[in-house]
């Protein structure tokens, strides 16, 4: 009944919008991103509830399947699309608190992110998902360079280096692919993916795994992520935390899954997520800076939702997707509490904010952020873990299982040591009462996260379909 | 009573009850203790109809009650209720958050009981353990950290566990797991890794390090954290050696004079902990580490009747359990009242708190009775029980230890009474109160069952022969005022008349013209005058035995957990160094990976 | 059970006499060795003269002791003790003084802290004469002790009972703080 | 059904007075043998008699506060329950009731009540005292416990009347188990706190321990205490090892079999007595520090083996009695 | 090093004790009160590190006190006497216990037996005698024999009413 390109083009209408609103008064830009990403996430909402009867197609600019843009959103694409748009929603509100002048550009780049990593989400043709690729990582690099200090520059120049790369490796693989196949359309790909020489088939297979894999924080490519997220201003770090790195990985699973339906190399896969989180979590142990430990924990995180889907059992895919969207919303809450942390402590060093949560409205929005991260039961983060653990345990992965554990509780390990610095009893006299724009997104998206996590049903019915996915359907 | 009643009264009210009471700020404790009084009602009433039932919140959750989860929701009811009671009157800090949190834990603990799945196992066992770990981070954070890391160990035990046999069976039922799908030789790691997993909430010894720091949080939340969440361990021991396992299984591998060569083990474990624990507790002058330690070795008790599995060791070791839950949570419930009342927690700053505090002196002394045997409470009978059981299959290197650690029980429980309620007065506690009404209440309501069921243990035995039965493991015998086993037996009735019988008597000679009551400053203290300062020998008490001790001592459980840690830090920051921080390198990375990417591809075509 | 047990069969006169005939054959004796009487006592309890025939034996507290020997010079200081002990023991109860100091002040009759008549001050049932008695006048003393228990002379504990005014006087005139 | 039960409780009295009767004896003769090894005359053997006579006759008593009274009430109640679990002369009371735990158990009662009643005194000689007496409990418990669970192995029994019958129809425990036997006659010593372990009643170092605040009444209870639990301690040894004195069988030959069973039962108890008297007269006292170190080395070390030769006996070759 | 070298270095007059049987030599010197402490430091970094006594003599005659301090050396095994003198109606001195701990031992002893003050040495005050109340005792004006009278003669017998004994 709505089009998916909405999604896309609003957000784009929005963004040009800007500077014209932006002319007359700096505050309604402000208000103009909340207004608009409130609409994205109500149109992605609908969007979602129709998806979940058949995909949906749509067709931009009425160009025909093999070159033309056509949009292809499964159910679980809309899930993704709806809680990237909810975060951004909720993130939005937060950028109240950002003082940095040229605000009209922060709010193009900030809804130009949010239009590519939905795109990225909905469509269903592979050179799209490059254009799309490029436009958030061209919006990350404006961003991550907002803050105009050393750090932000650091970081900012790390991730062009490394995203680049990634992106030439996409646009490789894709030409690669279209030498042998003749179309750009997954669906097609999938289709004809059996005529393809073996040799160029895995060379195509590894720079498009590469170059998503850059985006969706895979171990030897995430090491621009605590550069550019500590660089980066709070609301956007919360940001890179949720949308690109979801798309990036929602991508990845489109690579292994839709396009190509291999077996025998899932495995790597599998070897490549435990990596991740091995080295993410021990190198968080390590931080004492906090933004980089949320950092380091966040690839942790991504690389346990890589593992879910090297498993390839319904359960575990079901488990990453259901650790996609706990994740986001986990790691945006954390992000945002992080940015006010550090704003009531002016210091980012963990031991300087001894005390600074025990105002309630932000204690417990960060317990239970942190609780859901950890895989804590009544919330989100709980179902995703234990589903991919499972699914690893009905692939006999024993050995890999045991190993995240054991850096599971690494991360255990210094998510305590972080609450207890910042639950101290201790100097009450320099803790400071949050405002209303840092713990209405706290408060909002910590209610979600207790919704999923105490009555998961509706989110299970949305992931029954993961079945299809797997098969190279929507 | 269908899926839903169920589920609701024990898993759905208490959360609900803790979101309520978060907002009521003072009164907070009473809505929590009305919550578990309804819970504990509705327990009372459905006493006959058992069944099992499931219910669907998105993943199916498979929920039994049986008379197992019946005796072990009475002793963690009763627990929860009285300490909650306990804490109405103790002013505690921000009473919204202590009853939320107790709440959920209850709720955890409620739905551990009654999973018959390893989904709904683990997701109430997690929400129990970090329930518990946000009412220690009321504390102090540090304690709370150290218990975090253990609770979480227990849990990915668990896991592996649980992954193994879904690996094989494809099912998280509990009666799937006999299915035969399983082949013999995995059992024993699943039993070793479920064991273990609920070993750590049992504090054995390997696994105790976190019970004395956790154990030093506010007592009310310690009395059922030690009194009922401990008890979680056990239950968890049972099911997976007894139920899941199923005893002709653990009879599979051999058996050692009738004991399962799976089970013996664990039963000397059990020992270890019992002997380690008891000795570790006569050294303690924190009157709350040294509850711990006590705690800890009497779950070794538990952990002995259980590892040993005769139906004989299988009761005692449920029969110790309910009389632990019940002394020990008054233990800390009564040491609450002493801190409330006085403020201090080291056994030698107090002393002569008997005098002014008469009602707690007796509570106290009775859970010490309960603690250290003494036939006049149901603490004899289960001990009784676990030693009959070691005794009659002649087990030489368990046996001594019990018996030796119950002696070392006098000790410690000595320090206690000594230390705080004998002696002499000091100044600054001449006008301490008695505990006000309602902690008295609640240490009474523990009180109760301890002197029942030591005059008729048939009763309980009753429960208990009722849970062997029905998981096919024997039955004991009983009457309802006596108890008897192959090489011996006891007729409580007997005994009470001949001690309250020669009590008059020696009541007879010794009521003779009243005495004259003496300041407790004038003893004889070689002619010198009394000094101003109470005298008071409680400091250092046990100073020979730790001077013997002394080379053992040395070593500590706790220190070769912090080296190991040390150890473990210091290679995390050596992998930190991948990281180096210059973009090239980073370059350098992306290139290298997308090689090794392409050999392994292409090695794998051939 | 100090009262008499069965008032019926045995007449009041004759339970005292029992009372009176149980303290005499077991007197137990606590030792405050204020001056050089300590030497005395080991002869009188070992294999030559052993004490303990007649049921006399070392008690270590007052509480538990009948007999109070005080053997040798008394000082100002050492006076406050022995009050402290003599009214932590419990009725009845004797005291033996040793040795010609407590009687007189002895070779000490000129030195300005040695009180000079323990009579003054407690009770005294028995003074043996000589500066320090031999072993011999010693067990002479106890025997005489038993036989005065035994006619009912030796009441100290009645008379500090009933003077006990004029001997808390006479102590307050020696020292001026009695809780020190 | 009323009036047996009245004969048997009127002979449990009978028996009770006579322990009581021949723990005083004892004490009495325990000093006039000690007397007479110092070479002295030594009081008459019925001095303890005329001691209690004159403690209970006492005209004034101290009393500290109401737990102060445990001590005594505790203190005989619990004595006199020991004894009437303990089979004396083959007459058994309760002990068809209880079996051997349960005694190990209530032996604690009165122990305990008196530390009770000595702790709330307010004098520190007592809390001193009582420490003592408990880390002494310690040591000398380890070999004691292997002990009993050394004869409840080989006669595979833990109740003592079925104890008694077995070492009637096949060995006397000393017999059987003489390594268990010795072990037991050791801790015997630190359990009756005779000389070289009266540790915790030291009069010279911490003015009587425990009994520092007790006088009169409360210390003629407490004589009565430690009278009955001479008998208790020596009888328990009596019956695990001398079979409980019973020479000829109660059911073949009737009230004579019960009448010479108990002077073979006190003669034996006598034997056992004169042991731990002479073993006191000559030994001084040792250290609470050597007491715990010596109790946890030699006797536990033969304790263990007494172990190891009842589990071999009866396990292994199968030895039934 | 040597005692009569000690002496000439402090330029002190003393004179050797003719003492019979104990053959160890024995040195008596008198010392100005101000520079006592500088003499005792001088014996005390030259062997004579262990300090034997501090005695107090009552020269009723003179009307003057004197307080002798006796030093011993280890290495030499020689005894010296350094003596002062102080008036007898009002005695004040300065404390030495800096130098050894014990002196404050006999100086409180002296205080209380012949009543000279010690400034600086704050523990003065009851020491052997409970609750004396007449002047020091050990002084030679004072008369013991009166005061025992006075003291325990006074005390009545406890009259018992003309009961016989």
């Amino acid at each position: 009944m709505i089009r998916p390109v909405l999604l896309i083009a609003l957000p784009l209408f929005f963004a040009f919008l800007s500077p014209i609103i932006g002319i007359w008064s700096k505050k309604g830009v402000r208000y103009l991103i909340i207004f608009a990403t409130a609409l994205n996430a109500t149109l992605a909402g609908i969007l979602l509830l129709e998806a979940l009867q058949k995909p949906v197609f749509d067709i931009i600019g009425g160009f025909q399947p093999p070159l033309g843009i056509v949009l292809m959103v499964g159910p679980l694409g809309a899930i993704i699309a709806f809680i990237i748009n909810l975060v951004a929603f909720a993130i939005s509100i937060y950028n109240l608190k950002v003082e940095k002048e040229p605000i009209v550009r922060y709010s193009m780049l900030y809804l130009l992110l949010v239009m590519g990593s939905t795109g990225m989400v909905l469509t269903g043709d592979l050179f799209n998902l490059f254009v799309f690729l490029e436009v958030t990582s061209i919006a990350s690099y404006g961003l991550a360079a907002y803050n105009k200090d050393k750090k932000g520059y650091l970081g900012a120049m790390k991730y062009v280096i490394i995203g680049s790369i990634g992106s030439t490796f996409v646009l490789l693989g894709i030409a690669l692919i279209y030498s042998q196949l003749r179309t750009l359309n997954m669906l097609d790909i999938a289709a004809r993916i059996g005529t393809m020489d073996p040799y160029v088939k895995i060379m195509a297979f590894t720079s498009l795994f590469l170059g998503f894999g850059v985006e969706a924080e895979m171990f030897p490519l995430n090491t621009w992520v605590p550069d550019a997220y500590d660089g980066a201003p709070h609301p956007i770090s919360a940001a890179f935390a949720s949308l690109p790195a979801k798309a990036g990985v929602f991508a990845l699973a489109r690579v292994i899954f839709t396009m190509f339906s291999f077996t025998n190399f899932l495995w790597f896969v599998v070897v490549m997520g435990l990596l991740t989180v091995f080295f993410g979590e021990i190198v968080a142990y390590t931080q004492k800076d906090l933004k980089r430990m949320l950092a380091y924990s966040s690839i942790g995180q991504m690389g346990m939702i890589i593992m879910g889907l090297g498993i390839g059992t319904t359960l575990a895919v079901e488990g990453a997707f259901y650790q996609m969207i706990a994740h986001a919303l986990g790691k945006a809450l954390l992000f945002i509490a992080a940015g006010f942390l550090i704003y009531a402590a002016r210091s980012g060093k963990i031991e300087d904010m001894k005390g600074m949560a025990r105002n309630p409205l932000i204690g417990i929005p960060l317990l239970i952020g942190a609780l859901s991260i950890m895989g804590m039961p009544p919330f989100a983060g709980f179902y995703g873990k234990f589903f991919i653990l499972m699914g690893g345990f009905s692939q006999g992965y024993y050995a890999i299982i045991a190993l995240f554990l054991a850096a599971s509780i690494v991360e255990v390990a210094y998510y305590a040591r972080f609450i207890k610095i910042v639950f101290e009893r201790g100097n009450e006299s320099k803790v400071i009462r949050p405002d209303a724009a840092t713990y209405v997104p706290l408060i909002i998206l910590a209610i979600i996260i207790v919704v999923i996590g105490v009555y998961p049903k509706p989110i299970l019915t949305v992931l029954q379909h993961v079945g299809t996915f797997i098969a190279g359907g929507a | 009573m269908d899926a839903l009643t169920l589920f609701g009264i024990f898993v759905l009210l208490p959360l609900v009850g803790a979101l309520v009471s978060y907002f009521g700020k003072k009164y907070a404790p009473i809505i929590a203790v009305i919550f578990t009084g309804i819970s504990g009602i509705f327990l009372y009433l459905w006493y006959g109809n058992f069944g099992s039932y499931t219910i669907d919140i998105g993943v199916k959750l498979n929920l039994t009650f049986d008379i197992t989860t019946w005796f072990f929701m009475l002793m963690m009811n009763t627990v929860i209720f009285s300490s909650l009671l306990f804490s109405v009157s103790s002013k505690l800090k921000r009473a919204g958050g202590f009853a939320t949190l107790m709440l959920l834990g209850f709720a955890g603990a409620n739905g551990v009981l009654l999973a018959r799945d390893f989904l709904s196992l683990y997701l109430f066992w997690e929400l129990m353990s970090w329930s518990i770990y946000l009412l220690v981070l009321r504390t102090s954070g540090e304690y709370a950290r150290r218990y975090l890391l253990f609770g979480v160990l227990s849990a990915y035990l668990l896991i592996m566990g649980i992954g193994i046999i879904y690996y094989y069976t494809g099912s998280f039922l509990y009666a799937d797991a006999l299915s035969g799908a399983i082949p013999h030789a995995i059992w024993p790691w699943i039993l070793t890794f479920l064991i273990l997993g609920f070993g750590i909430k049992m504090a054995i010894v390997p696994f105790h390090v976190w019970a004395p720091y956790a154990y030093s949080s506010e007592q009310p939340f310690v009395a059922f954290l030690s009194g009922g969440l401990s008890k979680l361990g056990a239950f968890g021991i049972f099911m997976s050696m007894y139920s899941i396992a199923g005893i002709s299984l653990l009879q599979s591998f051999g058996t050692f004079r009738g004991v399962s060569l799976m089970g013996y083990p664990f039963a000397l474990l059990g020992a270890a902990t019992a002997f380690i624990g008891t000795i570790l507790a006569i050294f303690q002058d924190d009157i709350r580490k040294l509850l711990a330690y006590s705690s800890i070795g009497q779950l070794g008790y538990v952990m002995i009747g259980l590892g040993l599995g005769t139906p004989l060791a299988i009761g005692g070791a449920m029969f110790h359990a309910f009389n632990h839950a019940f002394f020990k949570s008054l233990l800390f419930l009564g040491a609450g009242a002493v801190i409330y009342r006085t403020g201090k927690y080291k056994i030698s700053e107090m002393g002569g708190l008997g005098y002014r505090m008469p009602f707690t002196f007796m509570f106290v002394l009775f859970a010490i009775f309960a603690l250290a045997g003494i036939p006049l409470t149901s603490g004899f009978i289960s001990k009784w029980m676990l030693y009959e059981a070691a005794i009659s299959r002649k087990f030489v290197i368990v046996a001594p230890l019990m018996l030796i650690a119950s002696v070392g029980a006098y000790l410690y429980s000595y320090r206690i009474l000594y230390g705080v309620f004998l002696g002499q007065l000091k100044d600054e506690d001449k006008n301490v109160k008695e505990a006000p009404g309602p902690m008295l209440a609640a240490m009474f309501i523990l009180m109760v069952p301890l002197v029942i069921f030591s005059i008729v243990p048939g009763w309980i035995l009753g429960w208990i022969n009722k849970i062997l039965v029905e998981n096919g493991i024997g039955k004991l015998n009983y009457t309802t005022f006596s108890y008897s086993s192959a090489i011996g037996g006891a007729n409580m009735a007997v005994f009470w008349i001949a001690f309250i019988l020669l009590l008059i008597f020696a009541m007879l000679m010794f009521m003779a013209k009243k005495a004259r009551v003496v300041d407790q400053y004038d003893n004889y203290l070689a002619g010198e005058a009394p000094p101003s300062v109470a005298l008071h020998a409680a400091h250092n008490y046990y100073k020979p035995l730790r001077d013997t001790w002394a080379p053992l001592l040395k070593h500590s459980i706790d220190r070769a957990y912090e080296k190991f840690s040390k150890f473990f830090a210091g290679g995390f920051y050596e992998i930190k160094r991948i990281y180096t921080g210059n973009p090239q390198d980073y370059a350098a990375y992306l290139g290298i990976a997308f090689l090794a990417f392409l050999l392994v591809g292409w090695w794998l075509l051939w | 059970m100090n009262e008499n047990p069965l008032p019926s069969i045995i007449p009041d006169k004759e339970w005292k006499k029992i009372q009176r005939m149980l303290s005499k054959r077991s007197l137990w004796m606590i030792h405050f060795c204020t001056g050089c009487g300590a030497m005395e006592m080991p002869p009188v309890m070992t294999s030559r003269y052993d004490m303990e025939r007649f049921g006399i034996i070392p008690m270590a507290t007052p509480r538990q002791a009948d007999l109070l020997l005080v053997t040798g010079y008394v000082a100002t200081k050492t006076l406050k003790r022995i009050v402290r002990v003599y009214e932590q023991m419990q009725d009845p109860k004797y005291v033996i003084a040793f040795g010609s100091c407590p009687i007189n002040g002895g070779i000490y009759w000129d030195s300005y802290n040695i009180i000079k008549r323990l009579d003054k001050y407690i009770p005294v049932d028995m003074y043996i004469a000589g500066c320090m008695p031999r072993p011999e006048a010693i067990m002479d003393a106890f025997l005489k002790l038993m036989k005065d228990i035994d006619e009912g002379k030796a009441n100290g504990w009645m008379r500090y009972r009933k003077y006990y005014d004029q001997y808390r006087r006479n102590q307050m005139r020696i020292f001026k703080r009695w809780d020190e | 059904m009323v009036t047996d039960w009245l004969i048997h409780a009127g002979l449990v009295a009978l028996y009770l007075f006579l322990a009581m009767v021949i723990g005083l004896l004892f004490m009495g003769i325990a000093r006039k043998i000690t007397a007479r090894i110092q070479n002295r005359v030594g009081p008459p053997i019925y001095q303890n008699f005329l001691d209690l006579g004159k403690l209970l006759a006492k005209k004034t008593n101290i009393k500290h506060n109401w737990i102060f009274d445990f001590a005594p009430l505790f203190g005989l109640g619990g004595v006199l329950l020991i004894l009437a679990y303990l089979p004396m002369g083959g007459y058994i009371m309760l002990s068809g009731q209880g079996d051997l735990i349960l005694l190990l158990y209530i032996l604690a009662i009165p122990a305990l009540g008196f530390a009770l009643g000595s702790g709330a005194s307010g004098n520190p000689n007592a809390g001193v005292g009582v420490m003592r007496a408990l880390t002494l409990m310690l040591s000398y418990e380890m070999p004691f416990l292997i002990v009993i669970l050394s004869l409840m192995i080989f006669y595979n029994t833990a109740s003592l009347s079925v104890l008694l019958q077995k070492q009637m129809n096949y060995l006397w425990g000393i017999a059987a188990l003489p390594i268990s036997a010795l072990a037991a006659d050791i801790a015997l010593q630190g359990m009756m706190a005779e000389k070289p372990f009266d540790i915790p009643i030291a009069p010279h170092e911490i003015a009587s321990g425990p009994l520092v605040e007790f006088g009169g009444k409360y210390l003629g209870l407490l004589m009565l205490y430690s009278a009955g639990s001479i008998v208790v301690e020596t009888s328990l040894f009596v019956d695990l090892f001398l079979g409980g004195g019973i020479v000829l069988n109660p059911t073949v030959y009737g009230t004579l079999a019960y009448f010479v069973n108990y002077l073979v039962w006190l003669a034996l108890i006598f034997v056992v007595w004169m042991i731990a008297i002479f073993v006191n007269a000559v030994f001084p006292r040792f250290r609470i520090e050597q007491a715990f170190k010596f109790y946890w080395k030699w006797p536990t070390v033969i304790a263990i083996a007494g172990l190891v030769q009842a589990y071999v006996m009866s396990v292994f070759l199968g030895v039934v009695p | 090093m040597k005692a009569e070298q000690i002496f000439k270095e402090l330029g002190l007059e003393f004179e050797k004790l003719k003492v019979k049987g104990n053959t160890l030599p024995r040195y008596k010197a008198e010392v100005k009160p101000e520079k006592l402490e500088e003499a005792i430091i001088k014996f005390k970094s030259n062997g004579f590190n262990h300090f034997v006594a501090l005695s107090c003599i009552d020269w009723i005659k003179d009307e003057k006190f004197e307080l002798v301090y006796h030093l011993f050396s280890y290495k030499e095994k020689e005894d010296v006497f350094l003596s002062i003198f102080l008036p007898r109606k009002e005695p004040k001195y300065k404390t030495l216990r800096h130098l050894f701990p014990q002196i404050e031992t006999y100086e409180r002893e002296i205080h209380e037996m012949f009543g000279v003050e010690f400034e600086g040495n704050d523990r003065l005050g009851e020491f052997i005698l409970e609750d004396w109340d007449d002047m020091p005792p050990m002084r030679k004006d004072f008369d013991t024999v009166a005061y025992a009278k006075k003291k325990y003669e006074s005390v009545p017998l406890i009259d018992e009413g003309g009961e016989k004994e």
